[in-house]
């Protein structure tokens, strides 16, 4: 499809819907209502809208999924830290229940028992896995549940006279952005430690850093590499003596269910993606949620409302001593908690610990297959990946030119999806794939082939990756400084409009 | 289950294991785990449930649901930042497509259809708005708002932020914790007879130091707030940028707040199309002119159209990518994950569905049966139909403050009318007494309110 | 995509879903189960479906529903006398709704009143389009509907003792070829009437051929020329007075909705696809629901049950006095008779006239415009065209050799559907398009510039077209014998191994 | 109306239409239909209610529905020829993706995934019953066996057909009408403690005019025939043909016809994939060995696997095109048209997700599962679980002679206990009395069959 935008498709007269009818005997009573609005306050012409037969506006749309590579169409590894996994079909359908659907956040609790038990059981398989004693679902990404915990973080050392002095959040390179990006939010200064040699976590930096200044410390474990840091238990303990709070990103803990938890390595709070690792969907970059757990000691600081159960009721509880408040609207993202939920009750406890087996396997088998792929490798310690692998195409850049960019762009060709991995690229030409407990051998050999058929190309005809891509739904882009020059990038239409008139004028 | 091979788990297959394995040089999938010490690994087994096969599932979870009673079931007039509205089947159809349900991040040449419905999305809330860059939706209101708020701060290089009083409780809760410790948090009184901004308070608390006023119009009250010029000017004389929450579907009847001098929009894109789904169904937005001291402070992604090398074709990506903290961590603009995009998309389906006439049909249908409803509930003895001598939009404040009810008894005896009755506010505003937050949309037919009125006629008279 | 044959995806001990378990209590009580089965009749080995994960499965079918070009997708004006309209999706909501879904069709009246009620307002909706007395849902397609009729027409003639004597159907060349083959099963001679030169059916040949022999006349108005037989109530007199039933094919009613109707033309039967013009959808080719009505004589015939209405209760009446029997399992295809009924609601009497109005005025706007295509004609009758039309490119084809399956496969590549015609091609190099209401100018004149390209490529650059497709889903078929030769025909995946493996071998 | 643009009629647009007859030549679209003659014209406005809006008919579609009560709400006994089985949500969401429910009649090129899915359907069918060729899908069972039955006449130029008496009834009268008044039928009668053919019978009937005889296993009553190989024996004496009926989820663990001698095998998908949609669920397949004979005597579309230009790729086409009445009107065989094309497509699906070994699970479940309500139902005084001494799938006939009620009693009362009892057949079997045919399957929890059994026991004790 090569479908304009939908501006373009205007045709004055025409209409996608029609909206509800005013009763004839309301507009008797009250007239035309609009005119109960001040002057000033009424809109004075109508938004510049396009009008569009419901048909046409159907097929654009619909042609625009098309042109969109859902993680149902593909062998979804490329897009690596992001656990793509495999979204069961029910699960959605469930979400499609009138009963989930068309309620209210506000409704009487005794009308929404059915909603809440789902959250309250939800609450129960997480304090299993996790090892945490509560939970809250309000937070609705891992970004939101990681300002979370710095809230929280925050709240807790104030509550103790210390909100001041302790004012550092400690963090590490490979893990993600979020972290840092949330703490600086909240006030705090960021210590980013890197890694040793090895690609471990330095233990020494750490303890160089941790001071009376120290507020918490923040990590994912394994972190970006797919390396699981062994330590970590002594690193919860460095923070814990220095009086800090150890919180654990487990946005993604696709290799650890059932084989080891948050608790154990001692820290005080995690959160889980539930559209990683509890196989919510991504829906193109959410809604979603970052379900938090914190221990029984940090209860009281937990965004209200948790759901509680007592005597055969579930009620909403408001009343906790130390709340941070809210950090989103109600009670968070439903259908996710319902999808999540579902997803355990298909797997139990050993279907749970499958999937971090198989995708320990998965990745590990990839990472036999990848290393071997000419120009590519996997810097800092041999094996001890879990779920997932940075690599790096440093040595095929330098002996051919080609760059992990170009081959992104070539892997569009393969309708495989291939991410590069978050700034800075501290392993160079980098890429990081996650093959998930999803995906078949067969799967995995598919990637692995395209992988190898592009090392090859760059060795040998370079034409092919250099006009890539060929089989997309565009072309290649030209980018020059379209986005980031203040005089030329368009970030709506009517944007554009004005900027290519002008230009047209010139 | 250790013997089955679970349908979503195809290498559970123990001969396709034992190949991998062969592969890798291991003899289990255990010693792959070899590199975590014993004494973090979990001893025990999970206490969950055993596994459902599909169907179970299916009616374990229905039976669940079952315990709930929806707003199908049952007249709904609650709002109070989650609003009951007509929802196109093409939202849903569009949003339920498999490709877009299961997309994540992609690249702009496998995602064009993703870079290209949240471009036009983007454009679409932009012509709402009357203000040319909006950016890939936020969480939710309070967060939009509270980002928004952040953003005035950074541009204007001050701390202090007055927020109106009648900002609706919960949003400003979100607000405090997104701006503490780095803003200072000052609110400003309402006229007890409009809901209105004091305009003596504010010009009292209208420091040098203030980055920005935020209030909401229509506010969470219902009231239209009308001094939006007056406001402005203020404001202007002293550097302080304007912020403004609002309510989209009030778009097609009421000024957009970029006509009286707003710098930053925010607001809530549930309405356009979003199920509510016990909250699930929340999205933010947020909106400025193309000014790059504005664009610069987007926390956000915000998608750019641009050429590609076929002539005529659109292509699309990051704008001014380096701002954010995927670019530069704890240094870009606050930080930007995952959010609400796929509410975006539907936003964006709902405004295409309805044209610039749906939208204005919509808002008038809104004004008339919102009327109608109060001029009705007047009529009861001992109530007010509203509380404000102001014009609202969709929710109003009853007053039952002469019935002798609470607002909780009267709500406990609507639902056995098979009514749920709009948000007691006697613990948020206790000024008010006991009066209720009703909303009421274009969903409501004359008879969903005369039923509420009638009901309401019978409790009352008990 | 290339997706390999699904038998191809088979990876021995994978599974795509468990079935409800049984419990453990029935095990325990009963055994096995299978052992009560006699020796005989159980079966040896189980069947060879091969076994793939949940995941892959979608993959695949996801994948081959994106190379499946719906009218949801294109601007479906190529497949003439199919009436491909709009679906509106909130019908297709409605239809999955488990009030409806999960009906069984024996259920006590009492539990199915709603359904029943949807059965008889529909019923009415129909008697008023048609002006027809009463209507059957049970024959589930337009082919179906057609039996039907030729089963009354016997039936009718049987009751009067002039079964054996009548035993002759009229029909006319251009009517779908349903109607003579299902006259045919129903052990009918056919006799077939060709047009006159200005393509109207000849009533001086029907004066010809009808006798005391003449059970029935069977004709569609418009046929597929998209012309209009003004003289059509002298036709049903003709056959009227020789002692025949008239019925009439209104599969496609699309242009006469509101406009005209079977009962003043003279018609005893008529019957609507509801998946053309009551916008059901096509599904790849059903289910589909052809509604049979017939004038209050016919009624004992009809099959059963008919939904009645008496008392506020809806019923099923089996009690018909002749009734043919049954043509379907139990009621017909309820979901298509929802969507139908939801669509004529949607309209209203005045929408419903717009439909045919437009669908006219399409029509007749793309017949101005193809004609005047270079090497495009239209025979017959200039004009008195109402919603289709059957063109030619006769003339094309002489003067460039290009013919009309060339440019269907040339059109593959716009995205567009082209349908040549039915057999037999009385117009030379024919194909048929029809428009309907549910496009706008702008797609209309999409469509004729991809006929224009191409008539323009026929005559200057042939290339293009004799490579098509160049941008489907699959490249040009090898037809040979391929499909026609029994020993090298496979209708199965295990039919291709056994061949191709003898193939190998030679 | 008039005046407003429809959403489904976009040229309804005054403008656009003036430019359209502009172009066409004519003043108005009434003069498009100068053709019709006058007095055909209709005068008078249709009597239909008026139009309703999105939000107002889904309110009134579903106001309508919610007077049913659904399968989903009371537990379910009913069968007889439309049956409630476990349905995978991946055969829902493939068979409502947009690009299936609206394609039709495409090419194989660019509907090569309609094609495929077809042609994979018929592949996974046919290993189902063990045979190389099937079609297409038709209407439903009684219709594919009328179309076996005139294949087997045409095949063998004989016109007499023998019915097992036992075929369900309702499928007879479609096997009779579509046969009338080529072929004449006969009826073979069934022993009367097991329901099986009784051969005696069958003999006396079988003489050389006899193109076929029809019999179902597992039949309508529930029993297996387990006679298959003497029967065939005895028709192949004569040349006769067998055509065989069958449940298709039987056959995980009954022996397909095919191993029994069966010529023609033909059956309902439904119970593959399809909700029962009061009756709109149901698909008939053929299917017959790899024989020109035979194939050539199909009316239905069959797809056949062909290369393309490319290497290793594969295309579809139409086998034998020129059988079809779309090559040659009343002269091809039968009749061909829109069927039932989804749901093949559907049952694919179900047939690739279960496998081999969800296939035979399946099956033993409903063995297991009715044998079990069976037993339960035996421990009621006066109840006979099961009429027939033979074994049974899925289906039995429950005798409730000595127990003073009739059937009809006995329904209404299950009724309250929020139970579809099985159906009545003393209408159609009259010589079992006062007896219902249950259904039991995989989807029936050992609670449903346990609150089905303290039900009857509750209500036969009054």
């Amino acid at each position: 499809w090569n479908e304009p935008v939908i501006f373009e498709l205007h045709q004055s007269g025409e209409k996608g819907v029609e909206v509800p009818p005013v009763h004839d005997k309301v507009v008797e009573t009250i007239g035309d209502g609009i005119s109960a609005i001040p002057k000033s306050m009424q809109r004075k012409s109508k938004p510049n809208l396009p009008e569009i037969g419901q048909a046409r506006v159907l097929r654009h749309y619909l042609r625009l999924s098309q042109e969109t590579l859902g993680s149902d169409f593909n062998v979804e590894i490329g897009q690596g830290t992001c656990t793509m996994k495999y979204i069961p079909k029910v699960n959605e359908m469930l979400t499609r229940n009138p009963k989930m659907m068309e309620l209210h956040p506000l409704q009487p609790e005794e009308t929404v028992q059915g909603m809440l038990e789902v959250f309250y059981n939800l609450d129960l398989c997480m304090r299993e896995i996790s090892g945490m004693d509560y939970f809250s679902f309000q937070p609705s990404s891992g970004t939101q549940a990681l300002f979370t915990m710095a809230s929280i973080v925050r709240k807790y050392h104030e509550q103790r006279g210390e909100g001041e002095k302790r004012n550092e959040i400690i963090t590490t390179i490979f893990s993600h952005p979020s972290q840092a990006a949330t703490a600086a939010v909240k006030g705090y200064k960021i210590i980013t430690l890197h890694p040793d040699e090895n690609g471990f976590p330095d233990i020494e930096k750490l303890k160089e850093v941790v001071s009376v200044r120290t507020a918490g410390f923040v990590v994912a474990n394994p972190e970006d590499t797919g390396i699981f840091n062994p330590k970590i238990k002594e690193f919860t303990q460095i923070v814990h003596d220095a009086g800090g709070i150890c919180y654990y990103d487990q946005a993604n803990a696709n290799g650890l269910l059932g084989i080891t938890r948050a608790k154990e390595a001692g820290f005080d709070m995690c959160f889980f993606n539930l559209h990683k690792t509890f196989a919510a969907p991504h829906m193109c970059g959410g809604p979603a949620t970052g379900a938090l757990g914190v221990t029984e000691e940090l209860k009281e600081f937990l965004p209200v409302p948790i759901v509680e159960y007592k005597d055969g009721k579930y009620s909403l509880q408001y009343d906790l001593k130390n709340s941070i408040g809210k950090v989103r609207a109600f009670h968070g993202v439903a259908q996710t908690v319902l999808r999540s939920y579902a997803w355990i009750r298909s797997l139990g406890p050993d279907g749970l610990k499958e999937v971090a087996k198989i995708a320990v396997l998965n990745n590990n088998y990839m990472y036999h297959k990848v290393i071997n792929i000419q120009g590519a490798s996997a810097p800092y310690v041999k094996g001890h990946r879990l779920e997932q692998v940075r690599y790096s195409f440093e040595q095929l850049t330098s002996e051919t030119g080609i760059t992990t960019e170009d081959i992104q762009r070539r892997m569009t060709d393969f309708g495989l999806h291939y991410w590069t991995s978050h700034h800075p690229y501290i392993v160079k030409q980098p890429f990081t794939l996650e093959p998930t407990e999803s995906y078949s051998k067969q799967d995995l050999d598919e990637y692995i082939s395209a992988l190898e058929q592009i090392s090859q190309e760059a060795y040998e005809n370079q034409s092919e990756i250099l006009n890539a891509p060929q089989n997309s739904t565009i072309h290649k882009l030209v980018e020059e400084d379209y986005l980031d020059n203040p005089e030329k990038w368009c970030i709506s239409w009517r944007s554009y409009l004005k900027k290519s008139k002008v230009k047209n004028h010139v | 289950m250790s013997q089955k091979v679970h349908p979503y788990i195809p290498n559970m297959v123990p001969e396709v294991q034992e190949e991998m394995l062969k592969v890798i040089g291991a003899k289990s999938i255990m010693e792959l785990y070899s590199c975590i010490p014993d004494e973090l690994r979990l001893k025990k087994d999970l206490k969950i449930p055993r596994a459902l096969t599909e169907y179970e599932l299916r009616r374990h979870i229905e039976t669940t649901l079952n315990k709930n009673i929806s707003t199908n079931e049952y007249v709904n007039f609650l709002g109070a930042g989650c609003w009951q509205h007509f929802i196109p089947a093409v939202c849903d159809e569009i949003n339920q497509r498999s490709e877009f349900v299961t997309a994540y991040a992609g690249e702009p040449y496998e995602d064009h259809g993703r870079f290209q419905a949240l471009f036009e999305y983007q454009s679409l809330v932009a012509e709402l708005v009357d203000m040319d860059v909006v950016n890939v939706p936020t969480f939710d209101w309070g967060q939009a708002a509270a980002t928004s708020i952040r953003m005035a701060s950074r541009i204007t290089g001050r701390k202090k932020i007055l927020l109106a009083e009648t900002v609706a409780p919960e949003r400003s809760k979100i607000i405090v914790n997104y701006g503490t410790p780095d803003l200072h948090f000052e609110f400003v009184k309402f006229d007890i007879q409009s809901g209105e901004i004091n305009l003596d308070d504010l010009k009292a608390k209208l420091t040098e130091d203030v980055a920005a006023l935020y209030f909401e119009n229509p506010s969470y009250l219902g009231f239209i707030e009308s001094q939006g010029g007056e406001i402005s000017n203020l404001l202007k004389e002293k550097g302080v940028l304007m912020v403004v929450g609002v309510d989209p579907i009030s778009l097609g009847v009421l000024a957009p707040p970029s006509h009286y001098g707003a710098d930053i929009v925010c607001g809530d894109l549930q309405p356009l199309g979003m199920h509510m789904n016990f909250s699930g169904g929340q999205s933010g937005f947020i909106a400025t002119h193309d000014e790059p001291t504005f664009v610069n402070e987007y926390p956000s992604r915000l998608f750019g159209i641009i050429p590609t090398v076929k002539e005529g074709e659109y292509g699309f990506g990051d704008v001014a990518y380096e701002r954010t903290s995927f670019a530069h961590r704890e240094k870009g603009k606050e930080s930007v994950g995952t959010q609400t995009a796929l509410w975006g998309i539907t936003a964006g389906v709902y405004l295409a569905l309805l044209g610039p006439n749906g939208m204005q049909e919509v808002g008038q249908t809104i004004m008339q049966n919102s009327q109608y409803a109060v001029q009705q509930l007047n009529q009861i003895d001992g109530v007010k139909g509203c509380r404000f001598n102001s014009p609202f939009f969709k929710e109003f404040i009853v007053d039952f403050n002469n019935t002798g009810f609470t607002v909780e008894q009267i709500n406990k005896e609507l639902q056995e009318y098979n009514i749920f009755g709009g948000k007691d506010l006697s613990k948020e505003f206790p000024e008010f007494g006991q009066s209720g937050l009703f909303c009421v949309t274009e969903v409501h037919s004359i008879e969903d309110i005369d039923h509420l009125v009638k009901s309401l006629k019978r409790i009352l008279a008990k």
